[in-house]
């Protein structure tokens, strides 16, 4: 009963020995081999030891969730061991080091094979050092599960290039003895096999973080302020390695107002900018978000949420900043909220945040997460289609038009419009000088307390959501119309949560999965829809307080008849939707 | 003042230099200041430097933060971004990065840039972009009515400070010398032609340059009051012409000077410092905008990039 | 057909005039005879010149709100008269310097008398010195109006007494030829009269700010440390007006950030600390918020509103921060909100955030607002009882029990209880050395990451709303029961609401009035028991977005059948609130 | 170190010096640093100090940010408040006027201290309070993964700064100089003997006390190195033992120094400058707890508030 394809392999240890750099290796080897890949990674908040995994599904099939159900565990440590072992399924294998001694209790070995690798020996005897030790175990790995080797021996020769050829050399002769290690000893009794496709389709394997930032360079961004704050920094780390080649100027900051000021000041000169942060730093950011609503200078803003209150988690996943994004500021202003899914969707919030937030003028916060800065999915490269970003600037006055203009003096930054948007002029041009403030205005800009301006001037900017309403993502609907449930959920549940519905309509429960992308302006009148037709509605939320049921309630009245929460800084796998939406419906799986 | 420090700035302007004069300024709106405030003199001495630079009202932009002295921009025509309190500068950085060809200027508070605007203040010093900062000095909370500023004096008597304030007053000066401020400059808003001198010098500074302003503020602030600081300023240049502002003990030893004499003028100018814009190599290509409006006309390879994920 | 005691005068000029003073003097001098008073200013964002106004309202019985018709304007500039002639009742007087020159036009001359009075004159004649003639101003308006004139004397003799005996004299001879003129030669037709009560009672005239600041020491509050932000300002300025008496340690700090730090770590220390602000000065406090939720530190936030966003209007009354405060800070912790609505109020919301706050733990944030910042409102002075006042620590370790414990070691800072509570000890003795932490953490307070650690904290942490949410105060209701119309608010717009309420049922629209005071956490079943009952309900708010009916539909469901919202920066008179419900429910009135 | 420098504290302490031994610092706490982290050996000298002044763990407070090194306070058993990025200086003020018995010090990373908590820091200085603030300077930021820092010198290659970075790094020592601290030392964190006799003189002393400690970054700075520091640093003591640390022309020349030589030991000291609580004149009567647990037994007259407003 051999089974091709269709794995799950978690490789545990201490920060420092090389868990993510094993993990993405392997992860590049499959995906050359024309597998679908989904990487999963965990981390603590601590640069060296603690402990670390990445997990690794493997597919013929396209996939968007991680199992909890592991065929392999690759034990850099003894805690990886005792945390992870109770993962494993029936005949599923742990390899490790034999000079790893773990408590053998932890393992019910029974159920599981033990793989005891010279790995150190391996990388000592082949290269004269054991700091290659996990290049052994790939090969262990590759060699066991029946992985042409040259799959891996082409991932060392790109990722060690820069290190020279004596180095590519030492790690190909160890992931070979590796490989033959794995090949002669385990492989005829361990059932999960790997292989490449024929003629290998070549996808892309990347993060959501990555994917937003190509949309966003695709959309013209050419600015991105911002202080670190993990899971939020993969965003300037990207701009800032694309920077040379796409001219993009990219700012670290003595903090996050400032980050977000610059990107203010940026944007009203004219530049698409963006900052990124977690949710401490967005906290940070609140005022300045409303002088950017006051001013309506189109900002992008990603905030990368991560376990809360404070510092909370910080290198956790969670969900629980919907609700203080959608009010932060005092104040009322008009904003935008997104929040992308999956690799793909966040390649098109990358254009459509910065294409709204012109149009509308207004800021557009992109609510991301710990999951979607790290978690790597395949996609198609034709998915991606820079062909079809357009840039859409609304009502945007060119230096050309400035030119043509006859009379001076007659530019009104803030003129009040039937959709309430005014035409932007950036600064520079003598037709169009002018002033703008977070102090109450008029047309002009000039401030004024005067009440009808005043009102005038806040109908004005709160209108412009009624034009933006119509022009967000609309929530997606995943499975059969007329499902016995709707699971409800937005942002990075979406993998979990799909694969999760696929299986529960595999199992006969009639299923479909309604999935929010963005957020603000509420899309209430396709929420209304889906109530009018669904039959038992369950929200799935990463959150304490459950802020998407919260929110649909407070903007139609729906309220879903169960919520799943989880707080506990991990993610969903897709049996934990499976199980948890099977308890909440009494339905013993 | 001496010709040589006028020179037209090229910019995005179509104006031509003989064509600006003074009008061009004229705001539609009428000032809220008090009868008297010293912010009058500031404003003067912006629109007769700007003049005086040959800069159309585009060419330049002013951002300010909140209080009495932020209101300024809205007195005189010319580009402005009238932010919040304390944060002028890092709005002013972020315009300066997107377009350089703009002349900016930032004008804020004492308790605006020097106490919330803190951290931006000495991070924008050590940056050294080519904005020039105004600040508009009065020692005292004037918007808010009355309480103690970080740069009022030890003593100094508020309504948040019924007893007398205990904390040491900011000094601008020796702050912008540990932070590395490349120009250092005070002038006094009740002579606006020496302080329009200074503006000018550091519009014309390459780099981040301060104009500390003494201010009276009529209304809140009776110790440093209009004559509290005729009876101490004094011209550094008119009583040492030698004074060599580049030298940086020299400038440390001034900046310790107030009380009884308060020097006016350029203190410390490091002419040789390169600015924050100059080494992005990016902008030596022409401006950040126009690099993103070509963008926007999307001439670039984005389909490469694909490549790296497969 | 003269009447007694029941007057709206409104005093208007630039700022600088005096205006405040002069209003001010006045209230005295009115509250001094025994009359009922509710004083309104209005300014604007600069220190001298635009339009300020003083508004007065005196009545023989208990008043919480302004009139829109005036009886009497005194104009100390011609904007007053533009702005506010038309405001006048048919009978109504205008008093002026006969040196004015104001735009005759706007007065309806038919409808209204002038009053050109000689003030400069008199006071240049008597005194020698113009500068006196808000104090003639004030004469004639007692001449006019047969106030005694003993009164305003008592109130020149203890306003002008640190000035010595000169100027006090000075000032009573220009207040008695200001008295003469008016009573000499516009008394008798002028149909408004003022008088003192017989056996005057001594009321307390004050604003919801000073009180709540008296509730706030009496509940032991000895910190406060704040940025200047108007509306919030007049808290720290009463408290350090009152350190000395009261051993308050006030500091003005470098700006927000440092504001509730600074409180927050007093708090934990011990002291009970207060930090006040308004919107602007807030956002920047956000992310200090989530830490005061994390370490369970109590700390009192007053906001103080005013019309948003940004910058907005300074100095304008508005209620637009509602859910920002609610939702303010990233990650969910909790915390309380409460929005005394008139000085009373005010002063039970002075101590109860102290003790809710230190009860259980958590930040407390005090909404007010312009209004509550600056109106004058009469209290009956046994009202505020301070003998009431109890100072409620909840589970607080003294040193003496600390003294008494055996064990070292066991003191565990976050322990998890049934109630969410754990018992908190000040640090400083030997028995509770502990750390606490932004991070997650265990119960000892050490940083952890471990799954179930953290839901039990998380648990705990939000267990304590389920306390709290039994010891707010519950909502009020005025009027009769079984009422055809409800109208509901919060915070300021209570007097109006109130009085409007009266109004209504005088009229026969059998109408009641509820009141939220605390609205968080949201008493959601007394919500639920009005909604019951209330046969047509409209909700009343200084906002855009009808925060209050928002808040009220997410926790309960309900949905109010009307929304009146307000948004100029100006405050809703009784007969604002009565003309916009006819409106609301198509009576005309 | 000198016994003279050694003196027990009163505080609320019940113990006596002599039971203070360095067994009680104990925590139970394993460090999550990396190994060979600098930061261990700014815990050693910090327990160390704390032991040597004959303080106990709870007669002191520790204060500290976001950051590896921040974590310090977990790893020795003591009061702390382990609190937000760059935010320690305000909280570690509050404590300190609430709770002047307690000795306050704050603990923050140089990104922590010098970069987001910049205007806590400069306005900290000249406040004066009696807080002693350790910066465990390591010339990046480590716990975000290896990003420049405002120390980081120019030129420092990293993520955010792969050209090298083009800001001037913040002179801790001068802008100290410049704000008013009163007393301004720097250590080493390989030296941690050395180091806890600054930390000694830092708590000793009566007011703000910075000490800058070069701290090495095995995991992010391979700059900065623990070799590159060892061969630049030298003791101010050992090499001019007429080293006047109260004269500030002086020590602003030392501040001056890095690059080829760096120098350790006291650079600066006023100890004529009164602290901020000791111009409180309401905390001569005690500490404000004990004030405020007054105020809630509620022995004070409110009553007679009401005749204000009648
Ligand atoms: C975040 C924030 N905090 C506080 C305020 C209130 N505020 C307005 S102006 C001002 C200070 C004004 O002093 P300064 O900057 O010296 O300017 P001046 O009025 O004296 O010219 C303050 C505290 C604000 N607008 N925003
Ligand atoms: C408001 C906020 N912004 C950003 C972060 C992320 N962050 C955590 S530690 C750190 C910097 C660490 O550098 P440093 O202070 O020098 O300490 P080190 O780790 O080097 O000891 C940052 C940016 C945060 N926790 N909070
Ligand atoms: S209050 Fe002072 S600073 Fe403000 S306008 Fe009046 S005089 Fe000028
Ligand atoms: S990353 Fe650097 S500072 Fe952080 S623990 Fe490791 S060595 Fe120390
Ligand atoms: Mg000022
Ligand atoms: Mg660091």
């Amino acid at each position: 009963m051999v089974q091709v394809n269709d794995i799950n392999i978690k490789m545990g240890g201490e920060a420092g020995q090389g868990v993510e750099s094993s993990g993405a290796g392997f992860v590049r080897a499959l995906a050359k081999g024309g597998l679908y890949i989904y990487g999963l990674q965990d981390y603590q908040s601590r640069i060296r030891g603690g402990h670390n995994f990445y997990q690794i599904r493997a597919s013929e099939h396209p996939i968007s969730s991680f199992s909890s159900n592991l065929q392999m565990l690759m034990a850099f440590d003894n805690e990886t061991v005792t945390e992870h072992a109770h993962e494993l399924v029936e005949g599923g294998a742990i390899i490790f080091d034999e000079g790893l001694k773990f408590n053998r209790a932890d393992v019910d070995a029974g159920k599981v094979k033990l793989i005891a690798a010279p790995l150190k020996k391996i990388a000592k005897e082949v290269a004269g050092d054991d700091i290659m030790a996990n290049t052994a175990a790939l090969g262990v790995l590759a060699g066991i599960t029946g992985y042409e080797i040259s799959f891996m021996e082409d991932v060392i020769r790109r990722n060690f290039k820069r290190k020279g050829q004596a180095v590519v050399d030492a790690n190909l002769a160890v992931v070979q003895r590796g490989y033959a290690f794995g090949a002669d000893n385990h492989a005829a009794d361990y059932q999960w096999k790997l292989q490449p496709m024929p003629n290998p389709k070549q996808r892309m394997v990347l993060t959501a973080h990555q994917a937003f930032c190509m949309g966003a360079v695709a959309a013209g961004c050419r600015f991105n302020a911002a202080y670190p704050m993990t899971p939020g920094t993969t965003i300037i780390e990207w701009m800032t390695a694309h920077a040379g080649k796409y001219d993009i100027l990219t700012k670290q900051t003595e903090d996050e107002l400032s980050a977000i000021l610059m990107a203010i000041g940026a944007a009203h000169a004219g530049v698409r900018s963006l900052t990124n942060t977690s949710g401490g730093g967005f906290d940070l950011m609140t005022e300045a978000l409303g002088l950017a609503g006051m001013t309506e200078t189109p900002v992008v803003i990603v905030e990368a949420q991560r376990g809360g209150p404070s510092t909370g988690l910080p290198t956790k996943t969670e969900q629980p900043d919907l609700e203080p994004v959608i009010h932060a500021g005092h104040g009322e202003f008009p904003r935008l909220v997104m929040a992308p899914g999956n690799v793909l969707e966040a390649f098109h919030a990358g254009y459509r945040s910065f294409n709204l937030a012109e149009k509308y003028q207004m800021p557009c916060i992109v609510l991301t997460d710990m999951m979607l800065s790290t978690t790597q999915e395949t996609i198609e490269p034709e998915d991606m289609d820079f062909s079809q970003v357009k840039v859409e600037r609304g009502e945007y006055i060119s230096k050309e038009q400035l030119d043509a203009m006859t009379e001076e003096w007659t530019y009104l930054r803030h003129a009040v419009t039937p959709s309430g948007v005014s035409p932007r002029a950036v600064p520079g041009h003598p037709k169009a000088v002018y002033i703008t403030t977070g102090d109450e205005h008029d047309e002009r800009g000039y401030i004024t307390e005067d009440p009808p301006t005043r009102v005038a001037q806040m109908d004005k900017r709160m209108r412009k959501l009624e034009g933006a309403r119509q022009e967000i993502a609309k929530p997606t609907l995943h499975g059969p119309e007329d499902a016995d449930l709707t699971l409800i959920g937005w942002g990075s549940t979406y993998g979990a949560m799909k694969m999760a519905t696929d299986i529960l309509n595999a199992e006969g429960i009639k299923t479909n999965f309604f999935h929010y992308i963005d957020l603000w302006p509420f899309p209430a009148k396709e929420t209304e829809a889906l109530f009018a037709k669904a039959k038992h509605t369950i929200t799935i939320e990463q959150n304490f307080t459950g802020q998407l049921a919260r929110l649909m309630r407070v903007e139609t009245g729906c309220v879903p008849n169960g919520k799943i929460l989880r707080y506990d800084g991990h993610p969903f796998s897709q049996e934990d939707v499976v199980a948890a939406v099977k308890k909440e419906v009494n339905i013993n799986g | 003042m001496a010709d040589t420090l006028v020179r037209p700035t090229t910019g995005q302007g179509i104006m031509m230099v003989n064509k600006v004069d003074i009008k061009m300024y004229q705001s539609p709106e009428k000032s809220t200041w008090c009868p008297g405030c010293g912010d009058f003199g500031i404003l003067a001495a912006l629109k007769q430097a700007l003049v005086g630079l040959g800069l159309a009202p585009h060419d330049a932009l002013v951002v300010s933060g909140i209080g009495c002295g932020s209101k300024l921009p809205h007195y005189l025509r010319v580009n402005a971004f009238n932010s919040i309190h304390g944060r002028a500068l890092a709005v002013a950085t972020g315009i300066k990065l997107a377009n350089h060809n703009l002349k900016v200027i930032a004008v804020t508070g004492d308790g605006d840039g020097y106490g919330i605007g803190g951290n931006h203040l000495i991070h924008t010093m050590r940056r050294n972009p080519d904005i020039t900062h105004v600040v508009e000095n009065n020692q005292v909370y004037g918007l808010t009515k009355g309480q103690y500023s970080p740069t009022s004096e030890h003593g100094y008597l508020s309504s948040t400070s019924p007893d007398g304030s205990i904390e040491v007053a900011i000094n601008p000066i020796a702050l912008g010398m540990a932070m590395g401020a490349s120009f250092i400059a005070r002038g006094f808003s009740s002579d606006p032609k020496h302080l329009a001198q200074m503006i000018m010098l550091a519009v014309q500074h390459k780099g981040y340059s301060l104009v500390d302003v003494l201010q009276p503020c009529i209304t809140y602030n009776h110790v440093n009051s209009n004559e509290w600081y005729k009876e101490r300023v004094y011209k550094i240049e008119a009583e040492n012409p030698n004074y060599d502002s580049t030298d940086r003990d020299a400038a440390w030893q001034k900046a310790q000077e107030w009380g009884t004499r308060i020097p006016l003028g350029v203190i410390y100018a490091d002419p040789s410092r390169p600015t924050y814009e100059d080494q992005v190599p990016l902008l030596q290509r022409g401006s950040l905008l126009e690099l993103s409006e070509r963008a926007m006309r999307s001439d670039y390879d984005y389909e490469s990039l694909k490549a790296e994920y497969m």
